[in-house]
């Protein structure tokens, strides 16, 4: 399991635009940290990176488990990892039943906790509806089915609670605190602050 | 020096996670728009059109009958490539399939199966009807379905890369017809080459031995290819 | 391990000797042509040899050319250095319309030896196929709005192009076994006569080079370009 | 001898030739206006831009040429008129 995420020197540029340089981060479970900085300053090109989906200019995505030994990059990513981005991945066509299983099943273990998933974010009364009938609140939640469903250590978060209402915002911080309780971890990109102790790394970037 | 993420949470294992893919692109196959029903129809549209083109005198027709089959399941196999990668980029599914338990190499390849399954498997079905109404002899439709069902999997994995390839481009159904088509030639040499071999009594083996190192040669290409142009339209 | 991968180091290796080989590409063409038209007549052709001196070399250096766009698109994807998708971009061009040329210059041959336009034999065929390649090579670079990414596709496209490429001639050559009733003065087979090679042999060495130049030239100016879009967005970002 | 009689064959031999040459032409032109074009750009930008930075690597460029005095020079110039 992953123990800790380090980036060491990291060189993100999008064209002919440097997005942010030499930067170093290290998150060890149990431990979330928040990205902030204005937009376009790199924050979901980071969460990428780290995710594998970008590839840097230069530095290092490390991972390591408990003992101090590094995991190989495809494995802690293609299992470990959950990035949850701006957008869903959902299935327009597709029931949202059909959707969330498919997403536990595809990154989860043999054992998909799909009932876990649907009671966590209240998900029960949408499995019978087609995606496209969902608003955007009801798509994140299903999206957020995936993370409880195939539990998996390093949370990539991209603004995820902004089509949340207050309620269910309180329970996505709620299966947060538990994720790091478990010894997750979580780094998520946000404009509002988390509601749980964290970290906060500030990309800045031009106003 | 780095060793696997150890092994308590279990993985649902190669053969579970490409079922699970596979189950999902079929759904999305069938389901979006009837796609194989579509290549049906236009393969049938196809050899309905060039007998009127060309006059539906038998002696005109039937030599060239395997041909037109052929060239026309080439076309038909175009058809739903443009949506096979461009849909999951869109809605950010294709993220999902890079973080999970499989390479990319194997999503792309199972894609391709997939594509073979939903559209190259009913026209090989097709082909032979096709082939029998422009005066194919009788005898030649198990080669003709035979030959098409291995020329469609061809199909699939080249036009695969095809559609991968021409992730973000603008027009990009057209793009991949210009793209792929000519690595169509091929396929569509050896398996035509089969039926004419076979209709002039010769052994139609060779031929199909062709096709058969063909589709596997496209297959590799396209795994490795095909996931190096999807990471590329990814980051 | 290139000391050319430089782009600074390629532009100051480069500049002095691309006017040398504009003039040696001139001076080669211009014997060239002079060697074409005092030879004498084939016996059997006529005059229709001197196309042979603009056809040949013409078809070698597409296929040339696409070997280097291949080449080039190999060290673009595994080194991801920059000046090599430059030469792979600067190649497609000039192979291309070198591809166009002997498939236009191959048709006016084959008209008075064959009494038809265009015949469907392997080598004609097999240029075609080429230029079938360079045509989906540059709509694919042309038609993805994000340079970078257009590249990365367009390089990919290029070495999977040249893998294909000679499996693509092997079923062309197998396919025509079929149907070449093989009764046809293939133009160029039939054994040259001495008395050809130093016109061919120029026309081969002025196209070679006159690529080489058109290529270098066209890098050059895609690294001047690269370099001025980068100048651009940093005044923007400034202003 | 130079040989410039192609009966029967001139109506093959001429356009083959003419042709390549044409196309030969069009190509050495349009490399070498292309070639010119962007000499020129990159010299007027080079020349525009009194950064000593435009053979360092980006990033530093960028950023020094932000927080540069001289930077609303720079800003006037690359907005003013150039054709």
């Amino acid at each position: 399991m992953i123990h800790t995420l380090s980036i060491s020197d990291l060189t993100v540029s999008r064209g002919e635009r440097l997005l942010f340089q030499g930067l170093d981060l290290r998150i060890q479970a149990g431990e979330a940290v928040v990205l902030t900085g204005a937009n376009g300053a790199g924050k979901t090109s980071l969460l990428r990176a780290i995710a594998g989906l970008l590839r840097p200019d230069a530095g290092e995505v490390a991972f390591h488990d408990g003992d101090g030994n590094p995991l190989d990059e495809r494995l802690a990513r293609g299992r470990e990892t959950h990035f949850l981005g701006h957008q869903d991945g959902l299935k327009t066509s597709r029931t949202a039943r059909q959707e969330l299983g498919f997403q536990c099943d595809w990154l989860g273990h043999v054992q998909c906790g799909l009932d876990d998933a649907v009671e966590a974010f209240g998900l029960a009364p949408l499995l019978d509806l087609e995606v496209r009938r969902l608003s955007a609140g009801q798509r994140r939640r299903l999206a957020m089915g995936r993370l409880v469903g195939s539990p998996r250590a390093l949370w990539l978060l991209d603004e995820p609670m902004a089509p949340l209402d207050a309620r269910w915002r309180a329970v996505f911080a709620d299966q947060m605190r538990r994720h790091l309780d478990a010894d997750g971890l979580i780094l998520a990109a946000v404009h509002d602050p988390l509601p749980l102790p964290a970290r906060t790394l500030d990309l800045g970037g031009l106003t | 020096m780095s060793r696997p993420v150890d092994a308590e949470p279990r993985p649902p294992g190669l053969r579970g996670a490409t079922r699970v893919l596979l189950e999902r692109e079929l759904d999305l196959a069938w389901g979006g728009g009837g796609g194989p029903l579509l290549a049906c129809g236009f393969f049938a549209c196809l050899t309905a059109v060039l007998p009127l083109a060309v006059g539906g005198d038998p002696r005109t027709l039937s030599p060239v009958a395997g041909g037109i089959a052929w060239l026309a399941l080439a076309l038909a196999s175009l058809l739903s490539l443009e949506r096979l990668f461009e849909r999951d980029l869109e809605d950010g599914a294709l993220d999902l399939l890079a973080l999970g338990h499989l390479p990319l190499e194997s999503v792309v390849l199972i894609k391709a199966l997939a594509q073979w399954i939903a559209v190259g498997l009913p026209l090989a079905l097709t082909a032979p009807v096709a082939a029998l109404a422009l005066g194919l002899p009788p005898a030649l439709i198990p080669l003709t379905a035979l030959s098409a069902l291995i020329g469609g999997a061809g199909f699939a994995f080249t036009g695969t890369l095809g559609a991968a390839l021409a992730l973000g481009a603008k027009r990009g159904g057209l793009l991949i017809a210009v793209v792929v088509l000519p690595l169509f030639i091929p396929p569509v040499v050896f398996g035509a080459g089969a039926l004419e071999r076979a209709a002039s009594g010769q052994s139609p083996g060779p031929a199909l031995a062709f096709l058969t190192a063909y589709v596997l040669f496209a297959g590799v290409i396209a795994a490795f290819a095909g996931a190096a142009a999807v990471r590329n339209a990814q980051g | 391990m290139f000391g050319l991968s430089n782009p600074q180091r390629f532009m100051a290796f480069t500049g002095p000797l691309t006017p040398v080989l504009w003039a040696v590409a001139a001076v080669l063409l211009a014997v060239g042509t002079w060697l074409s038209f005092t030879v004498p007549a084939d016996y059997q052709q006529g005059d229709t040899v001197r196309i042979m001196f603009v056809h040949v070399p013409a078809a070698v250096w597409g296929l040339g050319a696409y070997s280097a766009l291949g080449v080039s698109s190999f060290f673009a994807l595994v080194f991801r250095h920059a000046l090599a998708d430059a030469a792979a971009r600067a190649a497609a061009l000039p192979g291309a319309a070198f591809t166009a040329l002997a498939l236009f210059t191959g048709s006016l041959w084959g008209q008075p030896m064959w009494g038809t336009w265009w015949v469907w034999d392997a080598r004609l065929t097999s240029v075609l196929v080429l230029f079938l390649f360079y045509l989906g090579y540059m709509a694919l670079r042309a038609s993805i709005d994000d340079e970078q990414k257009g590249a990365r596709a367009a390089a990919v496209l290029g070495l999977v192009g040249l893998i294909n490429l000679p499996i693509v001639k092997f079923s062309v050559d197998w396919w025509n076994t079929l149907h070449q009733p093989a009764s046809f003065l293939t133009p160029g087979s039939s054994g040259l006569d001495t008395v050809y090679l130093p016109p061919f042999l120029t026309m081969l060495a002025a196209y070679g080079i006159l690529f080489a130049a058109l290529w270098l030239t066209a890098i050059r100016t895609e690294i001047r370009r690269r370099r001025v879009l980068t100048l651009r967005a940093r005044q923007a970002l400034e202003a | 001898m130079l040989d410039l009689d192609m009966t029967p064959y001139a109506a093959f031999v001429w356009p083959a030739w003419g042709v390549s040459a044409l196309v030969l032409a069009a190509l050495v032109a349009r490399a070498v206006i292309a070639s010119r074009r962007w000499k020129r750009e990159l010299e007027r930008l080079e020349a525009d831009a009194p950064s000593k930075a435009v053979d360092a690597p980006r990033p530093q460029a960028a950023q020094s040429a932000v927080g540069q005095p001289e930077s609303p020079q720079v800003a006037r110039s690359a907005i003013g008129p150039q054709k």
